[in-house]
């Protein structure tokens, strides 16, 4: 079981005099950093790496995971640059975060997203044109076929988290053997909301994983503005629940952390918060210009360690990767986006009345009136 | 059959429900072995259990994101916010979220579930703890929001709002809680949401009401009877939606309306129900459409309680200026 | 003389009194270097520094409740959201604290500060930024709500709610934030809270209305004067505390009222103008009266955005109906 | 300078193996426990107390102060119970953290308290009388004529904390030598406005010092189903403050933390969180009945650490005490006490108008016919 938030209560401590106060230790904790690969593709030490990193195709098939992504995104930022997209939200260097925890969960765990978490809902069985369509102003694009359980976007920050925690009450209560990943911004943990979700995971023993993106910007606004804290692991401490950081950027480290994470929450043994230490590579959204305040250099220093091609390096030093390989697996993903945004531009603008006919169960009978003037109106 | 109170038709109907479907959890702040401050939930701990009938930290942002969770994995969410005072913590919940899932996720995820709140003045109680804000949420596109006025209303409505596929904020008039007991029989049966309830034929005015004011306006109904006035008495208790067109037919009928609430005169409920009137029944009007209302101030702390409540003989002083009204 | 947009008219009102006024400080999420993400703020970071124009941590009840603490020494807090739809998280501290402080203190501790928004659909955003919620806190007494329509009035409005003694929630129409440019003298001159403008004098009807939509509404009036229609324009520009004199003169006037507003139909600002003409005016009344209104649904994904919102045609046609009404 | 919640943050840790998983620790952190008087009123250790301590006349004077909110609470119960007062919540067996902490305070700091605050508002300058007319249902009672910065008690739990953290950056921004208190309850903490201040007060350094009140209740809800932490005082880990866990009847240990904070605070070292543990020795308020809930045996067990009697065995047993000082002591008070009750019965209730006159600077002419009607109405 993954515990590093150690703490050690114990009522006997011995006093400890420090000038001419009293004090006695009564709990101790620790934050614990991990990571794998290094940038330069390497596992750091000689310690044997988690079993399904010894796995080659799994590994591969990561690899092609986080570059879908971010083919994905690519090819979104061009929709919005043509007129063609909504504001979207790229996830560039983040892509281990998403595709790690993503993969970590079983297909009956659920998802809770956040809006930046197209890395994680794809690789959790959200369709590719469904990120696309929502994006894009289609409602449509949360009635997810797949992913029939997981809940569409939260843009109203850190509420996600407070759901989460419904949906593992749901899940306790039914006594299932699954649990509920949730993903947060470093910035939407300083609302409130994320804290109160931590408290009643920890003091209900919840299944469920809260994963911090901790990308280091939020908009504008840098981690160190942020909070005074060293580690936005350490946040757990206040809910009296287990946490670790890791090397957002090595996705053996996210995966790892995630599945005894997921592990544990399935058998009982109450949430985890991982925070994942990784850098935005990309404008906030494509409404913004991150130029206008981020530092000189950063993205320079960023991009030598992004999570893509570490494990690129990884593989081609282990020969199980040729330039042949990538040209291949980037047609294929081109394809593969390709269709999905085929999908989405083909797809119909709904009629004025889907404004209406999913508002409730019934429509009251006052708005009746007010659906059928839509449609007159919109028939014009 | 019992008589039994206001909030003791409220625990029943929760009970039953309790009972009737395993998916029915109920929980809040002090909900459990306390049951309630009101007592709304008396007893209902030790007969489903705790797993059941839990006692949150206290945050209200919290009960209800708990809540859109279970309810959004099929469950059906009893939550309390233990005094509509302090639902607002929750406000984002319910308005970005409870009111918008099933719309948003195109039917996918709905949210079959309650947020109760006892509201109003009139009980002494401390400041943030009288408020009458129903008006917020009947803004929102997406709940419904139920004041029942009675205890036969609260039991039926509370066993619809339970029931219903979507979310209810259900506002209890703490007021009367205890002030009459209706015999009930307790057999499941619900009042259905969305609907007006005629209290009291009449034919010179309507006097249109909800929760806990519906006491002062029958009240009133009775005196003017006495004087041979003879009132409609229309009880809202859905206030949003809103059922207008009892409304509206009724004062097709008297061609007079006295609109009775307690929340702060400006934006309130008694504003949509005029509003309505005077786009499509001004033809039947007689007069202008009266509101008894309170004032468009903080209610005060408890001394000056009294002065701010609407009272009998408001409603009877503002009626007779209808009726005069030439 | 410059010509300027309602947004640099926001910017310029700002500069000019933390110029003046050393108690005035702006802060938000992403005001500083970034200048917000509109540029509201943009560049008053350079010029009044980081102690005066703060990034805060990503929190709205923070934000909100820093400026509570911060106006109570008398300093003059001006607190950015970044959108109206972010604005719930701060509703309990807005609705609880700052509607009632000096109330609740005698006046012994006062808030004199301002918490801005932009609000409004239209501009193809994403979910949950194009909420016009206004009636939400026009409904709190105790607050002071403005919506301006066009830059003169931005800049004049925002100078008067930095000064005002109480909280202002002062919602900017972000659709019209560029669309318009006034020439504007930055003498610092503020136009009065609490009060309407008559835009355009009229004598068949009154179409009043607030904020973005007052663009239509005025075109409206323009289209309908070629057809021989003569209609005063009134812009709101405080929700609350409402100016409805001017709007009941008006409809004496002009015997028709036909109200424009982008937020869903019930329960809205329209709602109260609506109740009040029925309470005060109906007597000058020659025909019901109209809301023109975004509908009684969430505002929906930028798709069908244009089905949703108010249009010119939709106030033509209705105020027809309204002058033809016999 | 206190400082107990130490962290190490140390890029350069060795890397440690637990398992096959490596990690590193990066923080680490420890509450301490502070007690000088236990309950039987001796000094637990042969370290020297604190100054003040040490002069028997401040000693006595805390201790006249605690009795002095004992029997306003008293005074204040029975006037409830006898239809004179509206709902009151006591602090039976806190008082040593109010006047504690509130003896702390220099008056120029400001105090942002909570609803059962009624302790450290007497010590700091509310008047007894402005605490009765404030639950006596007179909204005159939050004027308060002495404590003019102070806030009044915040109804909606949690909102007093980012409150505080307003005041204190307005201190801040002034560049002014003082600070501001906050108390809360335990059951608070779980409040996300609790976190967000003590989240903007750790970036912001600012000086404010958080007090926890814990009492062990929440109306009927026990600690133990309010958060998974061992200790409150680990809460301020999560926004990277110092904190420090205190025992809450021990009134030298609560003033010497106080004191010690404020002083941090007034100097620029930022945010404290003291935590203390008391218990409620009384209703939650006159509108609860604790014996619905409250297990056997608790009541009796708290009644033997609770503060007052501690001090007063340590001030006999230093024969700075008798029987006779306590006897005119306590009609000292009963004196004072009786003065404020009968200032407060003696308070004519508001005319109506007063429903309206304070509510902006100017009231809106829409509101003035309201005004008159009300006078109107009230009139007859
Ligand atoms: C309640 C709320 N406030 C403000 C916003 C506007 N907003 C959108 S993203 C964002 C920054 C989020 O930063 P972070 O949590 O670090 O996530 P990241 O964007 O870096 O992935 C803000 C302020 C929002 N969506 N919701
Ligand atoms: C936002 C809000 N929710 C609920 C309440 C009702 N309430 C008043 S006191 C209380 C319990 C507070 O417990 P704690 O914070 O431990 O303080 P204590 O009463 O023990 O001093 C509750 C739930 C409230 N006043 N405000
Ligand atoms: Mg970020
Ligand atoms: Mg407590």
């Amino acid at each position: 079981m993954l515990s590093t938030a150690d703490s050690i209560y114990s009522k006997e401590s011995v006093p400890q005099t420090r000038g001419a106060v009293v004090l006695t230790t009564v709990a101790r904790f620790e934050i614990k950093y991990q990571q794998y690969m290094d940038e330069t593709g390497t596992f750091i030490s000689n310690d044997v790496p988690p079993a399904f990193a010894r796995d080659i195709d799994t590994l591969k098939q990561l690899y092609r995971d986080m570059n879908r992504v971010r083919v994905l995104d690519q090819k979104a930022y061009a929709l919005q640059r043509t007129g063609k997209m909504g504001t979207y939200p790229a996830a560039t260097g983040q892509e281990a975060i998403g595709v790690g925890f993503g993969s970590a969960m079983t297909k009956e765990d659920v998802l809770v997203p956040y809006y930046r978490g197209q890395a994680s809902m794809i690789q959790h069985g959200v369709l590719m044109e469904e990120v696309l369509l929502y994006w894009g102003g289609y409602e449509k694009g949360c009635d997810y076929q797949v992913a029939k359980e997981d809940f569409p976007i939260a843009v109203p920050i850190a509420t996600q988290s407070l759901h989460a925690t419904g949906v593992a009450k749901a899940i306790q209560m039914r006594g299932e053997k699954r649990c509920v990943f949730t993903e947060i911004g470093e910035g939407g943990t300083s609302q409130g909301d994320f804290y109160e979700a931590l408290n009643v995971a920890g003091i209900w023993n919840l299944p469920v994983v809260f994963i911090i993106n901790n990308n280091q910007w939020a908009i504008s606004v840098p981690s160190e503005l942020q909070t005074n804290c060293e580690t936005y692991a350490q946040k757990a401490i206040a809910a009296g629940i287990d946490s670790v950081q890791v090397d957002g950027n090595d996705i053996v480290a996210v995966k790892e952390a995630s599945d005894k994470a997921a592990e544990k929450a399935r058998n009982g043994g109450g949430p985890t918060v991982i925070e994942c230490i990784s850098l935005r590579l990309c404008d906030h959204t494509t409404a913004d210009d991150a130029t206008r305040y981020r530092p000189e250099g950063e993205l320079d220093d960023g991009w030598t360690k992004e999570p893509i091609i570490r494990m690129r390096k990884y593989l081609e030093s282990k020969s199980a990767w040729s330039s042949e390989d990538e040209t291949n697996m980037l047609e294929e993903l081109a394809a593969e986006v390709q269709q999905a945004v085929d999908n989405y531009l083909n797809t119909p603008v709904d009629p004025p009345e889907a404004m209406f006919d999913y508002l409730y169960e019934e429509l009251p009978e006052k708005t009746v009136a007010q659906r059928e003037l839509a449609i007159a109106r919109g028939a014009k | 059959m019992a008589a039994i109170t206001l909030i003791e038709a409220v625990n029943k109907a929760i009970a039953y429900e309790m009972e009737a479907d395993k998916e029915v959890v109920v929980f809040g702040e002090d909900v459990g072995i306390n049951g309630g401050v009101f007592r709304a939930t008396d007893g209902l701990q030790e007969k489903f259990g705790e797993e059941r009938v839990i006692d949150t930290p206290l945050a209200e942002a919290m009960i209800a994101g708990l809540a859109i969770g279970m309810a959004a994995q099929g469950m059906k969410p009893i939550a309390e916010i233990q005094f509509m005072g302090f639902i607002f913590p929750a406000a984002d919940h319910i308005i970005s979220h409870c009111a918008r899932m099933r719309n948003r996720t195109r039917g996918r995820l709905t949210l079959p579930m309650v947020i109760r709140a006892p509201y109003g003045g009139g009980i002494h109680a401390p400041e943030n703890h009288s408020e009458s804000t129903e008006a917020i949420f009947a803004h929102i596109p997406g709940l419904k929001v139920v004041m029942p006025s009675n205890p036969s209303r609260a039991y039926g409505l509370m066993l619809a709002a339970i029931r219903d596929p979507d979310p209810v904020i259900f506002l209890e008039p703490k007021r009367v809680y205890r002030i009459e007991k209706h015999e009930i029989e307790d057999n499941g049966e619900e009042y259905p949401l969305g609907m007006c309830f005629v209290d009291r034929e009449g034919t010179d005015i309507t006097l249109v009401s909800w929760g806990a004011m519906l006491h002062e306006t029958k009240q009133a109904a009775e005196k003017l009877a006495a004087e041979g006035i003879s009132a409609e008495v229309i009880d809202v208790a859905t206030v949003s939606p809103l059922d207008i067109d009892t409304i509206l037919e009724s004062v097709e009928k008297t061609g007079r309306i006295c609109i009775v609430q307690e929340a702060p005169k400006s934006g309130a409920i008694g504003s949509e129900i005029a509003a309505e009137i005077a786009e499509k029944g001004i033809m039947n009007l007689l007069a202008p459409i009266g509101r008894v209302s309170g004032y468009d101030t903080v209610i005060p702390y408890y001394r000056l309680e009294k002065q701010y409540m609407p009272k009998i003989e408001h409603i009877i002083e503002e009626v007779k200026r209808i009726v005069e009204y030439r």
